[in-house]
């Protein structure tokens, strides 16, 4: 069976915080940061990184495109 | 007596506001006022500034280059205003948020502490009476009780219950006031 | 071979595993759109279709004037602003001259259903081989959330402070519906981008009316969006999207309308 | 003593809308203006005064709902900025031609085409010569205080109705969106239908019983008949270059040098004037408040009372100076000074143009 | 008394014997239209529909820029001139203000269907409570003959002098179907002129569309009127209305589409 | 010599848009010219050169698609008649602002409002003013003759492309519906999609493989950068009118008195001049083949060559004569005769107001 | 039975000839004139009076609105 | 030579070609021509007009109100023209539908039964080009060779089949013309 898994990464200034990429995810991998980035927005970022599959979702509704995504695929 | 403000920072600040509530003070004392936001989309990113002015005699441009007193609430209008009081004028700012502190020696400097002072009366949102209030202290250009004819005339009367909590942030604005 | 489980995420986090990245195709600056708007998620899928259709070169966009009056800004191909409401036209004017290029428009709700009226109607009655994609958000965002013809009823706005009267103000109009109607439109679609799985449809069609375009299909592709304005709504972006979902969709329905020149039947 | 407010520009123009007993309004949102219908949307006009609000589907229909309502002898209204005025250059030759009052504001933005959303003077022309076809002229006023956005309402509309025609109002987005001490006048009531057909007779709304019926056209094929209709139009401007003129006259007694400027940029011009005072420089400000017709005899004045330079300081390139010059001629000294695009002047460069180009020049 | 056979025809011309006679409604003006043309017939019907709902006194009417540009020279009611293509504009203006009127307007097919697509639409959108009469002859008939938005397929005209290619040029419109559509019209209808029972037809269709207006009910009433332009077409007058029935009937149908708010079903 | 015929002034200008390679006629049919886009249907210019024409469904679509062809860098042209350039303005500011290069040919006839059909020159400031909002100037180019129709299709294109500009020609129903002699000027091929790439650069016509995109705008939400576009405009109009005024006199080396027509009013003022000259009197006529920029020069040479009065003859109230008046200030005389509507002179009357306004008056 | 008989009047200098009028007619009544009127127009006139009926057709259907009926009923 | 010409009568009588031809003609002997219709709703009515110069100079106006010649085929026509000839001009008509009949003597008036004659010849379209002999034959100001060259070049090639017969109807036209 295949196992995979994925990363994104989120552009930290570029983000808007406005959390649309919060449950796109289906993994619920996705947290608005307590902290702000330079432009005051609360930031996005992989609350829970170990569940991320790389599946793209979180990037593909960003409005600010700000998210890249990177996945690995290994037979276990 | 003729005094121009700038009152400069982030749009949620209620910048807009605290310059209407400043015009509409003068008007209950009979003055002539003006108050004119910059607008549009250099505004979207989120800055705001108004300048008011509020005279004895006619006005004539609601724009300046130049202000008698700066109230300064985020670095980006520090950036951008600092330079602009005249030469024995007035800044007054709030130190949260600032990174750069003013320099110039030719002004004199207040600040005040409204974002925490409002917090520390559990309400944010009375933030820029708070600031109102240091400025009426260095400035008294308008009477207080014209002050607070002037929110009456500017809140819509379901507003009215809170003018109490305002008038004690200009009060705590006036207090806390300091020299820097 | 480490085990997957142990994998770090800078290990994860290499060129070679990279599956989603902004297209090229979108450029670098910082969008000018409020956070949470679908301005955004529609320009760059529109982008992605027409870099994986290999289009780059051949593209002339026109960009309204609306929130979107940008466009030009992020999309990175040769781009021209048109006169509010006036994109089609202008588009006409473009494909008519150069009928190997690919020419879109990309248009709000005023811009296409208000004062462009008659450029949108004529243009797609006459069968201009240009793709035109609506951004419908019931609303004018740009200019501080204005009544569109496309607003809901009851819904407020600023020049609707107590919520549309259809009796005074008119009914929303469902342009698409409309020329859909006329036979110089081969393919009309109404998605969404709110969601992955609206996004990527939304996608699928952008690249099915590009095609259409390419192989010469006689007559406008167009696309509409319904998207948020959560400026203009006055909502969260989150909210917006939930308040989208439950009172354009069910007036706007999503889905498509006419597939190769043939209307669907309902 | 009316009410005292502290009003933008446009909100004051919208509530003076009300107050003059306007009918209808039309328009479509533009920026710097749209909080003109919008306040008019928020004030409920019908349940104040049974005024009619409507957003129009572009500024082309705006003007064209105009035409109709104005018409009939009801006061209609609309306001734009510059594009959605550029639109409308059709519709107000109409209006002109069919001679049919009516109140057109436009809150100038700079240009040209999308331009952007800052307040310019740059439509000077566009409303003063006509952007529109045709020989025709609009009476022009521009208010230059949030006070003359409201008191011009009412203004305006007996301009409009004394000579039937259509009267444009230019101001800018820094008049429009500025706060003012505002008086508002008291609110006049609407005319009654019935008032409206006795007072206007040429109203087209509805033949009267055993009358005539009534046309509003534009239109004469026969050209000797249109050319009798273009000598009665312009006796009507000469009557208005004759009696209608409004200007100011700011620090003029014992000018050696005048600024002429409108609007905006005479709020910028007076504090030139006051800082040129205070280095010894006697400097006036001539206002237009009529754009057209123009103050020529007011310029011819000042030049017999000595004053040796005029400086047209506009928000625009040379348009208003070209009126001066057409009065002036080679009498004295004329410069133009302008801003462009939607960039305010500072005061402090207008005296620093003052000295150079006229002054010293 | 006579026997009715042996009655001279002067017998009869008397004016207790008058069952017809134009409209006083109608001025005395010659119609500038062309032997033949449906323009006159089309008036003359309106007219006597407002005559006999007498509504003479509480009507005002706007012509279009076409050949009907001087329909107020002959029609004997108040009436405006609007600018070409803006009458539904200019009646809403009217309206809005005067709610107790009769408001219609009186439009050719360039008039209607090109330049005031935008205000046609928003109109009928906005479900103005007037009356737009649409005359369809499927040409610019004042400016000498060129192609109008209906001009059927193949026609030629002075700018498709080769047949309407509608690869190029577009499809004909078929407006009031498009119209029919909206929430904002009431009563739709398309009707002819050129045959005593059509003429007939057409007159109770204008006055149920003034009734409606009179009694209130929400929205645009419409009625089409598919007419000749012999001029246009080159024809004389009576093989325009033959070369109508054959050509024009087809595309654009007779009947009624919309009645009371719904849509006939076909 | 090129082919002779005998062609009406609204053919000429057609077949010439042909002839020079024109890639796209945009179009809505407009008496007094509408056998502008008749000729071109049916010549088959497709068929001929490749030309694209189209009946858009306004004059609003029409300077539209204008915008979104010129800014490919393709020639594109469209016709119209005043009210059908009044809806115009818009897009003509647009076209201004983006710096796009067309031809806009406006066949003037009698107004304001529907008026008439007939010929008139009643949008001379429209014009060379600006109808549309913002600081921009349009080259004017002012036919006199079938032939001018002709010729100044290639001249006005040259214009337009090499200053990145629209570019006006001015005539009128005279000049539109007469038929005169004309020598057509051969062929242009029309460029291939290379040259236009090759030679405009700045064509929006699909990004250069490994090249920066272009776009063509008229937006700039930044006032100081609006501003320096402005400055930039205004340094091209200078060049312009610097450069490119264009003028024709005749009779003026010996003449007392001048007078000053442009199309089809010079047409008739040089009859009357000849009228003049068989009475003795020494009347030249100064024709401005370019309205704008206005030949402001040759105006004070002939001042200093001696002229002792100015007359404008326009089918207008006074227009050209303010810039007439502008030039010449006080120095000499200067007056105005028009007629209005769609009338035109007669040679005698202008004679006559000749005597009465310059020599006489 | 009842008997009618119609009669029309024609505004010979207001008819243009068109002659939509005669087709109309049930029973033939008008023709265009071989003469002309002042404009030069073959105008409409009643070529068969005794079969009109006065049914009005002809003068619904003119477009110019230049005839006027008449018609009497008879018991036989 | 410069010879200002108006020509007038009916829309259908061939008003406008006529005048094209001779127009065409000049061109032909490299003169200057222009040719001016009267244009409008106001020739709905019937009417049509055209102004004609035939130049060896640059011509100046192409509307005119005075002219050499006048060629008159309607009554309405000649109460508008007849004042309007020169003196010492001409004036040719055809008799055919005129009523009140021209009376100016300081004219030459000719009269060409143009209607009659092309009937005769039984063709009534070649109506206008009889006329057109009449005038050449009063004003020879173009050759006959240069008028069939004009008619050449202004008839569309389906038509030069009846290039023969026009020049019948300008010989016929020449043959008949009489002072009256
Ligand atoms: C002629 C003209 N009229 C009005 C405007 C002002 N205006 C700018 S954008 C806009 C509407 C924008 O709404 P929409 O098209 O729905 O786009 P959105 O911002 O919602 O994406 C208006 C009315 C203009 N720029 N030009
Ligand atoms: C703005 C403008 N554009 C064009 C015209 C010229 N024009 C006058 S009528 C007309 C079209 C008439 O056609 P239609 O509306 O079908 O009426 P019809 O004459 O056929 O009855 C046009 C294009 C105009 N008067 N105004
Ligand atoms: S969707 Fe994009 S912009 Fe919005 S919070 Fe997530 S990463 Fe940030
Ligand atoms: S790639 Fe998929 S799983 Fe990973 S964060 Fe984004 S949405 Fe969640
Ligand atoms: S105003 Fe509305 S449409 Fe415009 S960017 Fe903001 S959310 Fe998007
Ligand atoms: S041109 Fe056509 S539409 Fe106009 S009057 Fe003649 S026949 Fe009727
Ligand atoms: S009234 Fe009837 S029967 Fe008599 S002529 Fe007319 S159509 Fe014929
Ligand atoms: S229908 Fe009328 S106009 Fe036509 S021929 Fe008959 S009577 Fe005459
Ligand atoms: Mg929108
Ligand atoms: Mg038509």
């Amino acid at each position: 069976m295949a196992k995979i898994r994925g990363a994104i990464v989120v552009d930290v200034e570029g983000c808007k915080g406005c959390g649309v990429c919060e449950p796109a995810c289906p993994t619920d991998v996705i947290q608005l940061a307590k902290e702000v980035n330079g432009k005051g927005y609360h930031y996005a970022y992989m609350e829970s990184p170990e569940a991320c599959t790389g599946c793209s979702n979180c990037a593909v509704v960003c409005p600010d495109g700000v998210i890249t995504v990177y996945r690995v695929k290994l037979t276990a | 007596m003729t005094e121009e403000i700038i009152i400069a920072g982030f749009g949620g600040q209620g910048v807009l506001s605290m310059g209407k509530i400043l015009a509409y003070s003068g008007i209950m004392q009979d003055q002539e006022v003006s108050w004119m936001p910059s607008y549009g989309p250099e505004m979207r990113g989120g800055t705001a500034n108004v300048t008011v002015i509020v005279s004895d005699e006619r006005i004539s441009s609601p724009t300046l280059t130049c202000y008698d007193t700066a109230i300064i609430l985020n670095q980006q209008s520090m950036d951008k205003f600092e330079s602009t009081v005249k030469p024995g004028g007035v800044l007054i700012y709030d130190p949260n948020g600032i990174t750069h502190f003013p320099t110039r020696t030719d002004i004199t400097i207040y600040t005040i502490e409204g974002a925490k002072l409002a917090a520390d009366m559990g309400n944010t949102k009375i933030f820029n009476m708070v600031v109102l209030g240091a400025y009426l202290k260095v400035k008294p250009i308008v009477q207080l009780e014209n002050v607070i004819k002037g929110l009456k005339k500017s809140l819509p009367e379901r507003y009215h219950k809170l003018i109490p909590l305002n008038e004690d942030a200009i009060t705590m604005g006036m207090k806390n006031v300091v020299t820097s | 071979m480490s085990d997957i489980h142990t994998l770090s995420v800078q290990d994860i986090i290499k060129p070679e595993n990279l599956v989603y990245e902004k297209t090229k195709l979108m450029t670098d600056k910082t969008l000018s759109y409020c956070p949470g708007c679908g301005h955004g998620t529609a320009h760059r899928l529109m982008m992605e279709a027409i870099e994986e259709l290999g289009k780059e070169n051949d593209t002339i966009g026109v960009a309204p004037v609306g929130c979107s009056v940008l466009a030009y800004e992020f999309m990175n191909v040769d781009m021209q602003e048109a006169a509010h409401g006036r994109a089609p036209a202008v588009a006409t004017g473009i494909k008519r001259v150069w009928p190997n290029k690919l020419v879109f428009t990309y248009q709000g709700d005023g811009d296409l259903a208000a004062i462009g009226t008659g450029e949108t109607i004529h243009a797609c009655n006459r069968g201009e081989q240009i793709v035109m994609v609506f951004i419908n958000n019931g609303i004018y965002g740009m200019t501080g959330g204005q009544m569109a013809p496309t607003t809901l009823p009851e819904m407020k706005t600023s020049t609707s402070p107590y919520g549309r009267d259809v009796n005074m103000m008119g009914n929303p109009l469902k342009m698409t519906e409309l020329i859909a109607q006329l036979p110089g439109t081969h393919y009309v679609t109404r998605q969404a981008v709110h969601t992955p799985a609206a996004a990527r449809k939304t996608k699928r069609a952008f690249k099915k009316a590009f095609q259409n375009q390419i192989d010469g299909k006689p007559g406008v592709s167009f696309v509409e969006v319904v998207s948020n304005c959560n400026s203009g709504w006055k909502m969260t972006p989150i909210d917006s999207n939930k308040w989208m979902e439950e009172n354009m969709f069910p007036f706007y329905e999503l889905g498509d309308i006419k597939v190769d020149g043939k209307l669907i039947e309902k | 003593m009316g009410e005292l407010k502290l009003m933008k520009g446009n909100e004051a123009l919208a509530e003076a809308a009300i107050r003059a007993g306007v009918d209808g309004y039309f328009g479509y949102p533009i920026t710097p203006q749209s909080e003109v219908i919008e306040y008019l949307m928020a004030e409920k006009p019908h349940d104040r005064t049974g005024m009619v609000v409507l957003q129009a589907e572009s500024e082309v229909a705006a003007i064209n709902m105009l035409y109709g309502a104005g018409a009939t002898g009801k006061k209609a209204m609309t306001s734009s900025s510059s594009p959605g005025i550029s639109l409308m250059q059709e519709g107000l030759s109409y209006l002109a031609g069919a001679e049919i009052p009516c109140v057109v504001a436009n809150i100038v933005r700079g240009g040209p085409g999308l331009g952007d959303i800052q307040p310019a003077q740059s439509d000077y022309f566009q409303s003063v010569k006509g952007g529109g076809h045709g020989d025709y002229r609009l009476p022009v006023l521009a208010p230059a205080s949030v006070q003359e956005m409201s008191d011009f309402v009412p203004l305006s509309f007996d301009l409009a109705f004394k000579y039937r025609t259509p009267v444009l109002i230019v101001s800018d987005g820094l008049i429009g969106q500025m706060m003012e001490k505002v008086e508002l006048f008291d609110t006049m009531p609407r005319l009654t239908d019935e008032e409206v057909t006795a007072r206007y007779p040429w109203g087209t709304n509805g033949k009267p019983k055993g009358g005539e019926r009534r046309i509003m056209t534009s239109l004469d094929l026969d050209p000797h008949k249109l050319e009798k209709h273009n000598f009665h139009l312009q006796d009507k401007y000469r009557t208005l270059e004759e009696d209608e003129v409004k200007y100011e006259l700011i620090d003029c007694d014992d000018a050696d040098y005048v600024i002429v400027a409108y609007g905006s940029s005479s709020r910028i011009a007076q504090k030139s004037i006051q800082l040129a005072r205070k280095e010894g420089i006697k400097v006036g400000l001539l206002r237009p408040i009529t754009l057209w017709p123009f103050p020529k005899k007011q310029i011819n004045a000042l030049i017999k009372q000595g004053v040796k330079g005029f400086l047209s300081v506009e928000m625009s390139a040379g348009q208003m100076v070209e009126d001066i010059l057409l009065t002036v001629g080679d009498r004295t000294k004329v410069a133009h000074f302008g801003r462009y695009g939607g960039v305010i002047h500072s005061p402090e460069e207008v005296l620093e143009a003052l000295k150079q180009k006229i002054i010293g020049g």
